[in-house]
């Protein structure tokens, strides 16, 4: 079989993000996000995105920070335990300037599988007694068979699915490390697959150990080298979550000064990925 | 990162971790979600203790996950090391939602008179006051788990409302556990259980928002005991479960 | 964590198993098949058993000659292009004593999904233009939000998933080595789990690998230790399908004497696992 | 085990392997089920030649799997040989059902003159003459597989009627191979598309239970050329596509 490189640089792919669409982000809270990913459409001025994500953290709220970002469909958005709410995207919600499309984590799985497996809708065990169908406008339909009353969750069907894996190879093969989180998912519910990698291998590293293949070739449009593309969070097995990073980040997002100086700070490491060294001053 | 954290606020976070230890039954499968520390030190401390047949579930998708050390972030890929399987977030609702997922921790922005929570929003949902972080999985996970325990670690009457204004989440509440004292569902009230020592009747009315039962009659809740300070230290020495106070 | 064992012997196992229960049989074809469960079934005149698998061969045709069965829920029952058509599987269901509940393959994964998930149906893309639906009663709901007309795929909740694995530990984890068709599926829809396995092993075999796990013990209520409990089928990566011996089932399966033979040939290796040599004469 | 075939069977097998390898273009995610040795056969033909940048997916869900041997079963763990990834046989019916799936093989017991194909029963499906093994996957993959092609080594009119009295799947057909012919699906119905090398018009017309177009006007199938038949060796030196025979 031919070797078909879908290699580009990271400003490159992130190119093929379009103004308006609906883009789902990889990872989980602060682990492996695609933050240079992310970074680098704030840097192209991005507008209009529509973010799906079940929790999201630095990702979503940098996009909210940036102006990039009027819809997020997600379960959870912010900092956990550490630093709390995310800011940017409390205060975007807040003002009116991003929509928060209220979901259950679940839903945003469901709403991801109706995608996946070609139907309109996925109905889903739960939020009974909640306000989010109400809000949200989830429906109710009954069984056909029993006429018990389930609710549907509309298809969520992003036009990019963004995932940054520990290993890729250059036709699109991806090897997630640690938890996989949505990726898996994301990468059968969007029209197409955007990924960024620790590190870019041979097809044969694949081939040792097809089974913990999760992603194929098949189903991926772009590949990135990004080593460090998961930074400040985490990128099992390669390094831990930033927290002074994170803490800076928090910092620097209140203001669009600080942003600017954030984003500026990060891109030669974005762009030169080679060097992927830690941020926050740690070694 | 260290952070300063009074004795008091010490004393809450061990006591909370420890009562929340005692909510987890041997044999039960067990799930806690994002940012839940004091739950997360709660399964290490059960598990040493009364639970050592307790099945751990978590996000990043770890079975029985035994880390050496707690991470701050609970997906972090500290909570697979160990772990026999790996079983993913979507099957961890897929199994609640099937009913077979016996006890989950939630957390509650605001927890109400019924063990109603609020994790999304105070004032107009459609231009917020504030907008919360949302309620993660609870508005699935409350009505399908066989039991849930919440738990919150600031105990005012902003906090436990008579009712939530907007409700992320409703369902099968069992116990809810808190710096002054438990609360358990009966009637579809929350009642109080007991208080911690050194709280009184009146301390307690005064932090709810809502009436909590005989709160005079309540017995006191026993304190942490050796053993079970001995496991915390175990389960958790670097003090993750102070990240939440 | 203590060690609590689920072991049991394959007569204990089976007698597990109720008469006029429903039970989903793991493997697909002649591959991983739970065989030694199935004759164990078979020797203890168990009746009116509800089989569910996807694409079936020896273990379904062998219950069907036993009389074991009265229901098969399947897309496929055969022999593939070895041996074509199954026979008694045939025969009963042409004699009326088997009710064949015709699905596709997919209509079994998705009844098997709407069970795991704790839904009453689930949607599935495609049937148009097929008589399975109108035979079978699959029904169409409109779509709450679009209108689509979809077919709704009643949960299928099998009492029992019975799966032959490669590795399992005392405790009920377990780890499938080439294709797991819809063992993973199976073990979750079930109301239990029934394993039978090549090889026990110790509890550490899992904690080396996690990832590779697909079977959590939490999910397990029965381990047997069953060597060649998949034969004359295969079970990678331990030993291929035994073509001579299938044949000689075949020729066995058209009579009472010729299957009370056959299940008397296999009974010593399937009741002295340890022993676990192949049938047919091979070596 | 081995089988006996006829020099003429063996002709026959080797043109549909060749004729079905023809079918896929490159770059196709190309899909067959269970008891497919022909289609098997016919992607280890076309990666070899005009398709080296096919994704090929099968039962036990090796995505491009490069057997040494081909199985008797096409469910054998020797279809995930060399393979780069898995792709498990759920994830491929959601493939097909999110439209994405470009080319599926599937077989009929009887095809029909508008394509619809039975693999279900002959009779009254409540009572069966003949139950046959079941369509396996085909009821949901060729409504929505991008495209289908069908074989069947069998070409007679009791194979191809007018009319399947039982429907097992209806959809999607592009073309359909069979030992005398092909036909591609034109205005809802099978037409032919040329007939094999010392295949009469009348033969054709004679073994097809419904009126397959102008068979005189249709021209020669291209026999097998030197390229073909040593990609055919190359993919199955073991013969196993002769098994459908």
């Amino acid at each position: 079989m031919p070797a078909l490189s879908k290699l580009l640089s990271l400003p490159e792919a992130a190119r093929r993000v379009g103004d308006g669409e609906m883009i789902s982000l990889g990872g989980n809270s602060l682990t492996r996000l695609p933050s240079a990913f992310a970074r680098e459409l704030a840097r192209q001025e991005k507008r209009g995105l529509r973010l799906v994500k079940t929790a999201g953290a630095y990702d979503i709220d940098l996009l909210c920070a940036a102006g990039a970002a009027v819809e997020v469909q997600s379960g959870y958005v912010g900092f956990e335990n550490l630093f709390g709410l995310a800011p940017s995207y409390r205060k975007g919600v807040e003002s009116g300037a991003v929509r928060a499309v209220e979901h259950a984590c679940y839903t945003v799985i469901a709403g991801l599988r109706a995608s996946a497996y070609g139907i309109p809708s996925q109905p889903v065990a739960g939020l009974q007694g909640s306000d989010v169908p109400g809000l949200t406008g989830f429906k109710e339909a009954a069984d056909p068979y029993t006429g018990a009353k389930v609710y549907m969750i509309p298809r969520i069907r992003p036009r990019w699915a963004v995932l940054h894996v520990p290993y890729a190879d250059a036709e699109g093969n991806a090897r997630i490390e640690g938890g996989t989180f949505e990726d898996v998912l994301m990468s059968r519910a969007a029209e197409g697959v955007i990924l960024t990698a620790e590190r870019i291998v041979e097809t044969s590293f694949f081939e040792e150990r097809p089974e913990r293949t999760q992603i194929p070739a098949f189903l991926v449009g772009a590949v990135v080298h990004a080593p460090g593309g998961a930074r400040p969070g985490a990128c099992p097995p390669f390094y831990d979550m930033e927290e002074e990073a994170v803490a800076r980040y928090i910092g620097q997002s209140a203001s669009a000064g600080g942003l600017a100086a954030h984003l500026a700070e990060w891109e030669e490491r974005d762009h030169h990925p080679a060097a992927g060294r830690p941020a926050g001053g740690r070694p | 990162m260290k952070r300063e954290i009074s004795p008091e606020k010490r004393r809450a976070a061990d006591r909370m971790a420890v009562f929340l230890a005692r909510q987890i039954r041997d044999g039960e499968i067990v799930f806690h979600g994002v940012a839940s520390a004091l739950p997360m030190t709660a399964v290490g401390v059960a598990r040493r203790l009364h639970a050592p047949g307790l099945t751990y579930l978590n996000i990043p998708g770890g079975v029985d996950a035994r880390p050496a050390h707690l991470p701050g972030s609970t997906v972090g890929a500290q909570l697979l090391e160990g772990a026999r399987a790996v079983f993913n977030l979507a099957e961890i609702f897929d199994l609640s939602a099937r009913g077979a997922l016996d006890l989950a921790f939630l957390g509650g922005a605001q927890i109400d008179s019924r063990g109603d929570i609020n994790l999304s929003y105070i004032g107009d949902p459609r231009r917020p006051k504030v907008r919360l972080p949302g309620g993660a999985g609870s508005a699935c996970i409350l009505p399908t788990a066989r039991r849930t325990v919440l738990w919150r670690t600031a105990h005012d009457p902003r906090s436990f409302p008579e009712r939530c204004a907007w409700v992320t989440a409703s369902g099968r509440v069992d116990r809810v556990v808190t710096p002054l004292c438990l609360f358990r569902k009966e009637g579809g009230r929350l009642v109080i259980e007991s208080r911690h020592a050194g709280v009184s009747a009146e301390a307690v009315r005064e932090a709810t928002g809502f009436d909590p039962g005989p709160c005079e009659e309540a017995p006191e809740t026993p304190e942490p005991t050796p053993a079970e300070t001995a496991a915390l230290q175990a389960a958790d020495p670097g003090g993750v479960r102070f990240l939440e106070f």
